[in-house]
């Protein structure tokens, strides 16, 4: 489905994505793990088109999608969540997902016609459906809670019915029982199917509860990767997170 | 066109007819009918510039339509009826002096404007006047083209100004006379890159060449209006080594332009004239005048050396305590060229104060010879005293001035004129 | 566009040395305007519209410090520290009220003051223009230098904007007062956790600022005649110099207005109808191939 | 949020339209039509400068260039070449939608404070180039001579009433599209993009394409407000084409506000008024008008119809939306 073949991509000295090679299957849920500056959102930016790669080969469906811009990859059917929601602050719930709808429909810069497109309603409700934004579908993004922001930002990447979905970290900041919801409905999403799912988090437990794969990324190379049960025995990690943990508290 | 006239002509007739019902009215209640008179007074539209850079045109304007409408109405109005001044600030911007004008007359009930605008305003004031219909009086702008350009003539347009024409004739006749003197053969000129700056330095080398085959203008320089440094035009002048350099700069820039020339040394050993030094404005505020250095008359006390001129400048110094400028003699004569025609029409028709307004002749202070004639052909006027000569820091600033010759003016000016295409 | 003649002036020394200087002149004293304009936006992050202004106003002052005093020593130190004490009143009671909210009210309240001052001028000065005239001790003949010509108040005049820039990199980089501002410049949250006043580090560094335009103003008096609205083309002017130096760059103001000096005095000779046609267009290209400006270093 | 249809918005500009139409009749005062006039110019030429500052986000400080560039690309083909006053204004707003297309590739990929002084350095450049191209523009004299004014459909531009029902005519219709265009699907792009590009960008909008065509759209409706401008004082003049003109339509559009379509017009109002009282009462109109900016910036802030509608939802509780 999505294939990552040799990525790399430096800053100046700094190597943040060193010769990356990861495969997320069709219809999986996988995730991509990594203490702090191990390069997760850097590897995100390369897929969305966000940056470019200094070389190597991004397959999907196996045609190379790099050095496409971030609206042609759009198009191609990735979608992208991000760590803090990016959202349309003036516009209402509804407004934002009918207006994200107008791109693949080629109107967005078009005069005619009036705002909201009919055709767009049904798949925006849809979208707020599946995730309960229904009730909020008049609030402006601007005032929603921290969580619903979250999860319209999530919308705003599914309403365009993305193949890939990339979530990064999507509780961050959350409380506890926000965070198992939020990840309740990612699970929901994953199982009605057809939608491949990669999500960053650095809380693994909630990783370990809902990912089949799990990419390890640290100081941007792939530190290991395989099922929860591997990476939670694998000592390689634990030192990798540990070492982390020393350096914060040091 | 016609439909327009037709419309004025309704309107006259209006007030004629309330006029006359209200003084029936009174008249019969037994009411002296000057109390009819005073209630409503001849409303005089003044659009001008009282804010910004030129404020002072303004002022100098305004005062001096002042004095004149007094003097009108001292000397009891229109049978009883005073004439009243109604003055706007145009903060300079034409389409403002434009919308002012309109406003003047359309609602404030300006029955003829006094307009004292900078060219651009004036041309502004112009087309509304074409638009309107209304009679008016430019008095600031001296651009030959406002009235010599038959495109822009108008039967109801007149202009109380000098014209850019008539100083360059009488400055290039004196200049060349000095040039011989002196041996001045090459000329350099720094005038303001604007129309006004531009026709008028052509207008004067044109001449200072007619009357003196062997003079030479090496290169001219073009500051900016308003330009604050004058630093690289003075190189420019130094670097060309003219004997003699003419400018029409004015006002502050001709102030700024003189103090840094002088620090640079160009005005030493070298003649200098700037037909707008000789304007008290300048004047008193170059603190010393260079020697060497030319001018045209813009306004002063002993140009033309008579009783009425330095009793009006008195007069005028008394009542605002300041000194009158170029702008404030032309307002001047355009109040009276309209308060005369307001006398003889006994009224305020635009169409018969036009007729009588053309080559209507009235005494003044400013004239050659005592009077000032409004020309017929293009309703602006002619005979007003231009003088060229040497200042002093002092007064009389122009001690012995060379009074331009009106009948060499006019010969030449009608040939500019056939040569340009706006007579034949 | 007269290329020959540029061309013949680049190669004689006298041309070369005279142009220069003019060039000099032009932009010492652009510098101090622009500098100030920098620093402000550098550290407030706002544009100060009212700069012209408030050179207007150090002209002004100077004026009548100088007709009382006649020193023009005192008249400029009194018109740069006048204006300098009117901008820290001007930041404290309104600019302060508009600080992160966008442009356009900054624009406003700045415009708000251009009116108000040009008013306010016209009536305790009047309309008509003032000169101060030539202080007497600056009345000699120029220096003559390899056949240029060079007057003696306008080195005197480099000198002093020289000094200044020197001073200000020195006060900007050697001194304590220089690393705070630069802080604040940087991260104003970060400085305000070190327990360092920003409200008072913003206050002063508008009051220097505009204490700066307040010295342009009082150094020009002498030579440039005053009328109210004179600050308009000068605040242009230092638009274009912080531009093309870097919005926020001391160095970049040196270096802008040096450089539009030498297009004004360079220009006159090669294309003297449309000096300025050439600075917006020089203005234009920098903005479009460095948005950060000569000096500035880029963000993206 | 109940948004009213096109049609209603036609029915209620087509009413309005009537009532501007009628006041004439009521008083025929000339003052109230030549107010009228410049209110036309100003309301569009600050309304579409808001389709760049409240919906595009784009703070512009060059938009004058259009104002100037309607009234002398009309002002010169009226006086050149004689075609019907119609066909002139199309072609004008053409010319001024390829400058605004030409201008704007090169500013929209700018942000903030140099896209705004991108805009300014544009419009000064047009502004010395019509100075100084004395020839065909008249230099700093402007058009001079007059603007023929050949009448079409009855309709006599040089009478002022005529005029005024022109202008009414074009104003409103100007309006209605811009309102029109604001509502449609570009319309809701645009504030998307205006809240936030990177988003815009993730969904697969083409954000240059989007923020060029509001510009082009800006400049062509500007343009629009200098040809009436030019009609009125038939001619045109560098002032148009001047920052402080720019000034002015920020000026009207921060007044009224920048986030309700209708802001900017009852801006363009309040400043013409204040205008012409003030030069009417005082000669320090420096001083009123400045104590009157003073107070728009540090009372009313957001202009204003904010400062009504926040005052509304206030009292009904509600939340304010663009």
């Amino acid at each position: 489905m999505l294939k990552i073949e040799n990525l790399r991509k430096s800053f100046g000295g700094v190597v943040a994505t060193n010769d990356v090679s990861i495969e997320f299957p069709r219809d999986s849920l996988c995730a991509v793990i990594g203490p702090n500056g191990a390069g997760k959102t850097t590897f995100f930016n390369l897929i969305s088109g966000a940056l470019q790669p200094d070389s190597g080969r991004i397959l999907l469906d196996g045609q190379d999608i790099v050095g496409k811009s971030s609206a042609q990859i759009v198009h191609m059917g990735i979608g992208r969540a991000f760590q803090v929601a990016k959202l349309f602050k003036s516009l209402t719930v509804e407004q934002s997902l009918r207006g994200a709808l107008l791109s693949p429909l080629g109107k967005s810069s078009s005069l005619a016609g009036r705002f909201p497109l009919s055709v767009t309603r049904d798949r925006a409700y849809e979208v707020m459906d599946q995730l309960g934004l229904t009730p909020k579908a008049n609030v402006i993004s601007g005032v929603l809670s921290h969580g619903d922001q979250k999860l319209l930002d999530m919308a705003l990447a599914l309403v365009l019915s993305p193949k890939v979905l990339l979530l990064d970290e999507p509780v961050a900041g959350m409380g506890p029982e926000e965070r198992e919801q939020m990840m309740d409905t990612v699970y929901g999403l994953w199982k009605k199917g057809g939608l491949t799912i990669v999500l960053i988090e650095h809380d693994m437990e909630i990783v370990f509860k809902v990912s089949q794969n799990i990419h390890v990324l640290s100081y941007g190379k792939v530190l290991a990767e395989g099922t929860p049960e591997q990476i939670r025995k694998n000592p390689v990690v634990i030192e990798a997170y540990l070492g982390s943990a020393k350096e914060h508290a040091a | 066109m016609q439909k327009r006239s037709q419309a004025i002509a309704s309107q006259q007739r209006r007030k004629i007819l309330t006029g006359s019902a209200a003084a029936v009215g009174l008249a019969s209640i037994g009411l002296p009918s000057i109390a009819l008179a005073q209630n409503n007074p001849i409303k005089i539209g003044m659009p001008t510039i009282l804010s910004g850079r030129v404020a002072m045109l303004g002022e100098a304007s305004r005062n001096a339509a002042i004095m004149g409408v007094e003097a009108f109405n001292a000397a009891g109005g229109l049978n009883g009826r005073p004439v009243e001044l109604v003055i706007r600030d145009s903060k300079g911007r034409p389409d403002e002096a434009a919308r002012i004008a309109r406003e003047l007359v359309n609602s404030d009930g300006c029955e003829m404007i006094l307009d004292a605008e900078a060219s651009s305003g004036a041309f502004g004031v112009h087309e509304v006047a074409r638009d309107l219909g209304f009679l008016v009086m430019h008095t600031c702008s001296e651009t030959s083209a406002l009235s010599a350009d038959p495109k822009m003539r108008i039967p109801n347009a007149f202009r109380a100004a000098r014209q850019g024409i008539h100083d360059a004739i009488v400055g290039g006749d004196y200049s060349a006379k000095v040039a011989k003197e002196k041996g001045l053969t090459r000329w350099m000129s720094i005038s303001p890159d604007y129309s006004y700056g531009k026709d008028t330095t052509a207008e004067f080398f044109e001449y200072l060449k007619y009357f003196n085959k062997n003079v030479e203008v090496v290169n001219s320089v073009w500051p900016k209006l308003f330009q604050a440094d004058y630093s690289e035009p003075i190189t420019r002048l130094l670097q060309g080594k003219p004997q003699a350099i003419y400018s029409c700069l004015w006002g502050g820039d001709l102030t700024s332009f003189i103090d840094q020339a002088s620090i640079y040394g160009l005005m030493k050993d070298r003649q200098f004239f700037g037909v707008n030094m000789a304007d008290y404005a300048v004047l008193t505020a170059i603190k010393a005048v260079p020697p060497n250095v030319h001018s045209g008359n813009r306004y002063l006390k002993s140009i033309p050396k008579t009783q009425q001129n330095a009793a009006w400048c008195d007069a005028y110094i008394a009542k605002f305590k300041t000194m009158p400028l170029n702008w404030s003699w032309q307002n001047a004569v355009g109040i009276d060229f309209m308060l005369n025609a307001i006398k003889k029409t006994n009224g305020t028709d635009t169409k018969k104060m036009s007729d009588v307004l053309q080559g209507m002749t009235i005494k003044s202070p400013f004239g050659t010879n005592g009077e000032i004639t409004m020309r017929a052909l293009d309703h602006t006027i002619i005979d007003y005293a231009i003088a060229w000569g040497e200042l002093q820091p002092k007064e009389p600033y122009m001690p012995n001035p060379y009074m331009g010759n009106w009948t060499t003016v006019l010969e030449l000016e009608k040939q500019w004129m056939i040569k340009k295409g706006f007579i034949s | 566009m007269d290329t020959e003649a540029l061309f013949e002036c680049v190669t004689s020394l006298s041309c070369l040395v005279t142009q220069t200087s003019t060039g000099l002149i032009v932009g010492s004293l652009l510098f101090l305007v622009a500098t100030g304009l920098t620093l402000i936006f550098g550290v407030l992050g706002i544009v100060n519209f009212a700069h012209g202004s408030l050179y207007m106003l150090g002209a002004y002052i100077a004026l009548s410090a100088f007709r009382l005093t006649d020193s023009f020593i005192i008249a400029t130190f009194v018109g740069a520290i006048g204006v300098g004490a009117f901008s820290l009143f001007f930041e404290r009671f309104f600019m302060r009220r508009v600080y992160g909210a966008d442009v356009l009210m900054q624009l406003l309240v700045c415009y708000a003051f251009i009116l108000i001052l040009d008013d306010a001028v016209k009536i305790i000065w009047g309309s008509e223009f003032q000169s101060m005239g030539m202080p007497s001790y600056f009345q000699e003949p120029p220096v003559f230098l390899a056949g240029g010509v060079i007057p003696v108040f306008y080195i005197y005049l480099i000198g002093i904007a020289a000094c200044m820039a020197l001073a200000l990199w020195l006060l900007l980089n050697k001194t304590i007062i220089g690393k705070i501002v630069r802080a604040a410049a940087s991260n104003p949250s970060m400085t305000s956790a070190l327990g360092l006043n920003t409200s008072l580090i913003y206050a002063g560094v508008f009051a220097f600022g505009g204490a700066l335009a307040g010295l342009a103003g009082a150094l020009a008096a002498p030579v440039r005649s005053m009328s109210p609205g004179m600050g308009f083309s000068i605040l242009i002017e230092s638009f274009i110099v912080t531009v093309i130096g870097g919005m926020g760059s001391v160095s970049g103001a040196l270096v802008g207005a040096l450089l539009i000096g030498l297009i004004r005095s360079f220009g006159s000779i090669g294309f003297p109808f449309f000096i300025e046609g050439v600075m917006f267009v020089a203005m234009a290209a920098i903005l479009v191939l460095k948005p950060s400006g000569i000096m500035g270093k880029d963000s993206h | 949020m109940k948004a009213r249809s096109f049609l209603q918005e036609a029915m209620i500009a087509a009413f309005m339209l009537i009532i501007l139409v009628c006041i004439p009749f009521v008083s025929d005062s000339s003052a109230v039509i030549d107010f009228g006039i410049r209110l036309a110019a100003f309301a569009v030429f600050a309304t579409s400068l808001n389709i760049l500052i409240g919906f595009g986000g784009m703070v512009s400080f060059g938009h004058a260039l259009y104002f100037g560039a309607g009234a002398y690309s009309f002002g010169l083909i009226m006086q050149h070449l004689d075609l019907p006053i119609p066909v002139a204004f199309l072609l004008a707003v053409g010319f001024c939608a390829t400058v605004a297309a030409i201008v704007g590739a090169i500013c929209v990929r700018l942000k903030e404070i140099y896209f705004a002084f991108l805009t300014l350095a544009f419009q000064m450049l047009f502004h010395s180039i019509v100075v100084s191209w004395t020839s065909f523009t008249g230099g700093d004299q402007g058009l001079m001579g007059g603007l023929p004014r050949p009448p079409f459909l009855g309709l006599n531009l040089v009478e002022p009433s005529d005029l005024y029902l022109f202008s009414m005519v074009v104003g409103v219709v100007s309006l209605l599209l811009m309102r029109y265009i604001l509502q449609s699907p570009f319309g809701f792009t645009l504030r998307m993009v205006r809240d936030n590009p990177d988003r815009a960008k993730f969904l697969g909008v083409n954000v240059w394409r989007i923020k060029l065509l509001a510009f082009v759209l800006a400049g062509s409706f500007g343009g629009i407000g200098g040809i009436i401008m030019a009609l009125l004082v038939s001619g045109a003049f560098p002032d148009f084409t001047y920052w402080t003109m720019s000034g002015e339509a920020v000026f009207m559009v921060l007044m009224g506000g920048v986030n309700t379509f209708i802001g900017p017009v009852l801006g363009a109002a309040l400043l013409l008024g204040f205008n012409d009282i003030i030069t009417r009462v005082t000669e320090h109109h420096g001083l009123a008008l400045g104590a009157i900016i003073l107070l728009f910036a540090l009372v009313f802030k957001h202009g204003i119809t904010d400062f009504i509608v926040q005052g509304w939802h206030k009292l009904t509780g509600k939340k304010v939306e663009s």
